[in-house]
């Protein structure tokens, strides 16, 4: 797979954007029913470059550049899905989901449940902030998608994760939305596993091991989350970090492991506070280990506000670091 | 084929196919329209006893009038082809292999219906690999939303080297949908092998076409996409298997996508509760009476084919009695059962759980729990 | 306003439908900038005969039936309201919101913020099941939008309020989503208030008072709450229940009271679980009254699946009012 | 109006009007033409050094080529009447009254500029009662929406009565939207008074038109909306100005909806970062010495105008001078306080409050608090 991506030579790392290309290559070389399509992935290799070379090596018919039309491109992904074919769909921006909303809701969501269709489709695409992309490039509209049921949804932090669960979710018989955070694609890298690396859907990464305080998470503030353990370790408040990995479905017995074990919860997301995914988790939580917790169940997350552009207002709507310090130092003490 | 423009041919062929596709059409073929036709019309009424007794759970729609449009289409496409019918194309999907047991256990929401009591009316299909299935596709309803899904049914047609062709039906009204544009135009784009039929019936539920579009005719729209547009009576089931089959033939010869408008006329209301104050008065009765699919067809079959009372009146016959015993059939189908309920959402898992408030429950309590606790139930009311 | 309803002459009720199509009247009155638009509103007077009589007292170019395009009516009440109109827009089934949901959640809802434009405008149609509509006629996607900072959300359970809360949508500067739910249509009556009845957004209303366990509630699972109240009150269980009324703004303080009142909350909602407004709920009582709180916060809401026709099979997956008494049972033993 | 067809005219106006309605523009207003490419180009080229900068935030856009088309056509409208703009036309925003330093506050996400650096680049407003607002409408990103929102805007001045008229863009590519397709159909219907442009610049990002539509050219939508198309060649500010006259004058006169069809080219990537491999070789620069705006337009007013060199310099003078003060302007301004962002998501309430872990901490310590703790900051890596 040496086109698909540019290993550094002195550690063998790629990243996370290259680790879903990569994903892509083996998938479409494995199995002749996946094929990609979206709007400039084909000669432009897309917006962000993930698709870059699938052209070249599988050409026109299984690279396909369409229209700007995200109600075709997800309809067409099902139809095709129906007939036994593995499409992945990229989204320009993950944004632009909203564009195709019933179709995915509606058609897609319900297509096994209401008339016994495989439905095997991943819809990808850049997701999330830090970006300065404003409010329409820079959304997590997870939230908005958690919601239908028949619809698996997947969110990676790490990019042998990003990897691993891009191929799971392209194995995957039901319909997987795909969010890439924009703001890793370049900036976190690993060293991918060896052989066939497949994540399984639905199970939750222990990101690092603690005994005060869990947070909950996924995705970008994954990594604002371990940046605050780590300045916390230093204050004597030892922090355990769940990296949700895949949000439908959720793995409930990791979430409520790591609460029973330190009585104390925190859930981070960089998305919009209400309705936001954390509210669900806490519902869980309460339901099921009310008798541990120790202290509430408290949430840190983006401003319920559109995203704004300039740098001092996009960084006061998003989480950052010092506010998760800030919240575990609260249910520290509590 | 013809190519609309300002003076788009009223169907008819083309110069380069001056024979009509249906004169290849044996007698028994042109015997079997009239089938699927009277079928398509007696089945209908049949609901509407069933629904008057209040046996069909929804609500009921109809396409009297329109049975020459859905079964001369359907009737083009060969068995390996995928067709995606709407609400008003039961003749369609008989044609295509639906069974009358079928659409009358889906209308009674039996356990054993095609979608096990989980969707309504005619929304059930099977599809999936040639051969092996009948070729027509569940329908949802959201308007416009089955134009893209074909598109992509057809795309891996295309892809697979398939020789295959879909047929979409889409109505006046609901090409005013953006997934409809969006489907064609991406179909067309990749000249998938896909035929696109607007079912022209005058009406949108209550909204007549002036109101739908300022277009003079819906086949007007072909040359924005870049595609050939045909027009034909949508009432003379030959002229609709002749435009179809041009259509389908087009694709099948790698073409790509038409778009063929049927000129019908939607003779009851939306669904069965809907009493029609809206059309003109007269407009209904004239429709039925100069232009009644069955009627027309009877007097080509007569004239041209020599077809005799007693075969007509035998064909009568056959269909009552396929519907009676299908009546018979699906009455002694029970509903589903509540668990079922939880079965099949996603792959994997395959099932649901209970929620822990119908864990210790008895599950089976909840077929009986009829929501009327508060205020009174009027069905009339609740048919829309 | 006789036009607008047929007041039983003796009672005084009018029904919930009724009730609506009252405020609609007496709007459209009051301000010349109040108009209708959808699909078969006007002649028809819409699939619920919800706008019956609007056309002939206020014509066409204030009732306008439009083609089937979501995305254009929501879009063109937005250009509109931008100019000082107040639009009223029919989805024929609230479900069809989907199909609007980008120009809802991108445009609309963020208008106000990053563009200082004035959006005045209610998005209103038939919600919710128990009608055997199956799963495109009985949606409940509230929580698909209450994530969407920008946007207002209203959902009455009686018919006072369905007039009060729609003359207050139409007369707010924002975009309210205005959720009616069918069932309730003509099953629930309430003689009107006099005068100009307004009932504001963001308030909610205790709907039975009482003093073990608190249900927060809205919409259709109001009556089924008050159903079971009315059953555990024979078993000696005393039971608040709040109505939200409103859900974005959501009433923080009312819902806190109830639950430092009773210190046991049930949540109940129609809508499916994950995330359904109930997580939100949990989130905010969780942070705020943990304290006060002697059970798990609880949920009873519709089980995850794209909602069946068949009988059995919707029943089974809805909320009924025994699944309600079962669980506040659980909480008032706990 | 030349209605489109089969064989449309490339617009040269039409019988019943044979004079061109240029021919009616002064002198000087023929030179003010000028005046905004010139700006309009001059000022992206500023911006293109703000950018090398660093000093612009976000992607930067340009509209190299293309300003005959924006500038033209909104020099058809009156202040009262309301222009949406994409991403390409800062021209028609300038000529529409936005302003230099607007524009360059906007770019560098400044605190007083128009959206107060909530939104990027071009993506602002100033629309109202005729009078006293400039009338232009501010983008958002998703493709189409525009329409179906110029739609009711151009809605409420025939439910009004008054005399204004809509004009909104569209790309070639944003033609393949749902929300374009609701939108203009909806507009046809109701006979709004909205001219609809089509700017083809030969793609959408990477995707050449060909990839975006089987149609033969965007023009030939219009008879499947039912409106009148006319065409253009985009960079003949003339001609550009004199099809959409046609247009607006059609609109006011209360005829509805036009398509207009500019055709153009897109000299410069989709945005500032793009590298443009995929275009043919030699088709840029062909375009750039064949058939530039602002060049063949100069060689018009100098031949035709009389148009002195000493003019055109005093002009291009002019605009420098007028970007140099608004660049000096615009740098002197701050960027916005973080507390700004919690103002306006509703009217009522009118902030929100920070959220807990928030109100403790002092709310000007976020201004500075770069998400930077991992990985590598790479610029030119995040300016898609
Ligand atoms: C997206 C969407 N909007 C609205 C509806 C509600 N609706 C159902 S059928 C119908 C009218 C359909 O008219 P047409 O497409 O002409 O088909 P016909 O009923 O005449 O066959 C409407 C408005 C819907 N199902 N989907
Ligand atoms: C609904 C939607 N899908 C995708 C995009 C991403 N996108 C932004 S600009 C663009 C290309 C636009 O092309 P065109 O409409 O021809 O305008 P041009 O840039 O050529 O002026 C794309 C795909 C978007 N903004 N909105
Ligand atoms: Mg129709
Ligand atoms: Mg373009």
């Amino acid at each position: 797979m040496s086109a698909a991506s540019t290993v550094s030579a002195a550690t063998g790392e790629i990243t996370y954007l290259e680790a879903i290309r990569e994903a892509l290559f083996e998938e479409m070389a494995r199995d002749p029913n996946v094929f990609c399509l979206g709007e400039d992935i084909g000669a432009f290799g897309g917006a962000f470059k993930v698709t870059e070379g699938l052209l070249a090596r599988f050409g026109e018919q299984r690279v396909i550049d369409s229209p700007i039309s995200e109600i075709a491109l997800v309809g067409a992904a099902a139809g095709a899905a129906h007939m036994g074919m593995r499409p992945v769909v990229e989204m320009q921006f993950i944004d632009f989901l909203a564009n195709a909303y019933d179709m995915l809701t509606n058609y897609v969501a319900t297509a096994r449940y209401r008339a016994f269709l495989p439905c095997p489709m991943v819809v990808r695409g850049p997701s999330g902030g830090y970006v300065r992309g404003g409010p329409f490039h820079s959304q997590n509209p997870e939230a908005g998608f958690l919601h239908t049921p028949g619809l698996k949804i997947v969110y990676p932090a790490t990019a042998a994760d990003a990897k691993g669960l891009m191929k799971a979710a392209i194995r995957d018989d039901d319909c997987v939305l795909f969010f890439e955070h924009k703001y890793l694609y370049r900036r976190v890298k690993d060293v991918m596993p060896d052989g066939d690396h497949v994540v399984p859907l639905g199970k939750a990464r222990v990101a690092r091991e603690g005994s005060d305080v869990s947070i909950v998470t996924y995705a970008s503030t994954v990594w604002k989350s371990l940046e605050a353990a780590e300045q916390l370790a230093a204050e004597g408040i030892s922090v355990e970090v769940l990296d949700l990995r895949t949000l439908a479905p959720m793995d409930d017995e990791a979430i409520f492991r790591t609460v029973k074990k330190t009585n104390r919860l925190l859930v981070v997301h960089e998305d919009t506070r209400t309705g936001g995914i954390a509210g669900e988790i806490t519902a869980r939580v309460s339901e099921t280990c009310f008798e541990w917790l120790d202290a509430p169940v408290l949430r840190v997350t983006a401003a319920d506000i559109p995203l704004p552009y300039a740098p001092p207002l996009e960084d006061y709507v998003l989480p950052q670091t010092s506010d998760i310090v800030r919240a575990v130092r609260r249910l520290a003490a509590y | 084929m013809a190519r609309a423009g300002t003076t788009p041919a009223r169907s008819k062929g083309t110069s380069k196919a001056p024979v009509r596709p249906s004169d290849a059409l044996s007698r028994e073929q042109k015997i079997e329209l009239y089938y699927w036709m009277r079928l398509t019309r007696s089945l209908e009424e049949r609901l509407v006893n069933l629904y008057r007794q209040t046996k069909v759970v929804g609500g009921l729609f109809r396409s009297l009038g329109q049975e020459a449009d859905a079964v001369g289409s359907c009737f083009a496409l060969e068995q390996r082809d995928v067709m995606s019918p709407l609400i008003r194309n039961l003749g369609a999907m008989l044609v295509k292999g639906a069974t009358p047991v079928e659409v009358l256990k889906q209308y009674m929401a039996k356990g054993d219906s095609p979608t096990r009591g989980r969707e309504l009316n005619i929304h059930f299909g099977d599809i999936g690999p040639a051969g092996s299935t009948r070729g027509f596709l569940g329908q949802i309803s959201p308007l416009g939303d089955m134009v893209p899904v074909m598109t992509g049914v057809t795309l891996s047609f295309k892809m697979r080297g398939e020789d295959r062709v879909g047929l979409v039906y889409i109505g006046d009204g609901a090409t005013s949908t953006g997934a409809f544009h969006e489907g064609i135009n991406f179909a067309a784009v990749q000249k998938c092998p896909l035929v696109v039929i607007v079912e022209n019936n005058g009406y949108a539920y209550s909204t007549p076409t002036h109101k739908q579009t300022a277009a003079r005719q819906f086949v007007d729209k072909a040359i924005g996409y870049g595609i050939p547009g045909l027009q034909a009576d949508g009432n003379d089931v030959l002229a609709v298997y002749d435009v179809t089959k041009q259509a389908v033939d087009h694709a099948r010869a790698g073409h790509g996508v038409t778009l063929v408008e049927l000129i019908t006329y939607r003779r009851k209301g939306h669904a069965e509760h809907d009493n029609q104050s809206y059309v003109p008065p007269g407009e209904i009765e004239r429709w039925a009476a100069e232009n009644d699919p069955l009627d027309r067809y009877l007097v080509v079959l007569r004239e041209q084919l020599g077809v005799t009372d007693e075969e007509i009146s035998a064909l009568h016959d056959r269909v009552q009695r396929e519907i009676d015993d299908a009546t018979d059939e699906a009455e002694r189908s029970g509903p589903p059962v509540p668990l079922d309920a939880l079965v099949g959402v996603y792959a994997d898992p395959p099932a649901e759980q209970p929620l822990w408030f119908r864990r210790d429950a008895d599950a089976d309590a909840y077929g009986t729990e009829r929501p009327e606790g508060w205020g009174t139930w009027n069905a009339s009311e609740t048919k829309p």
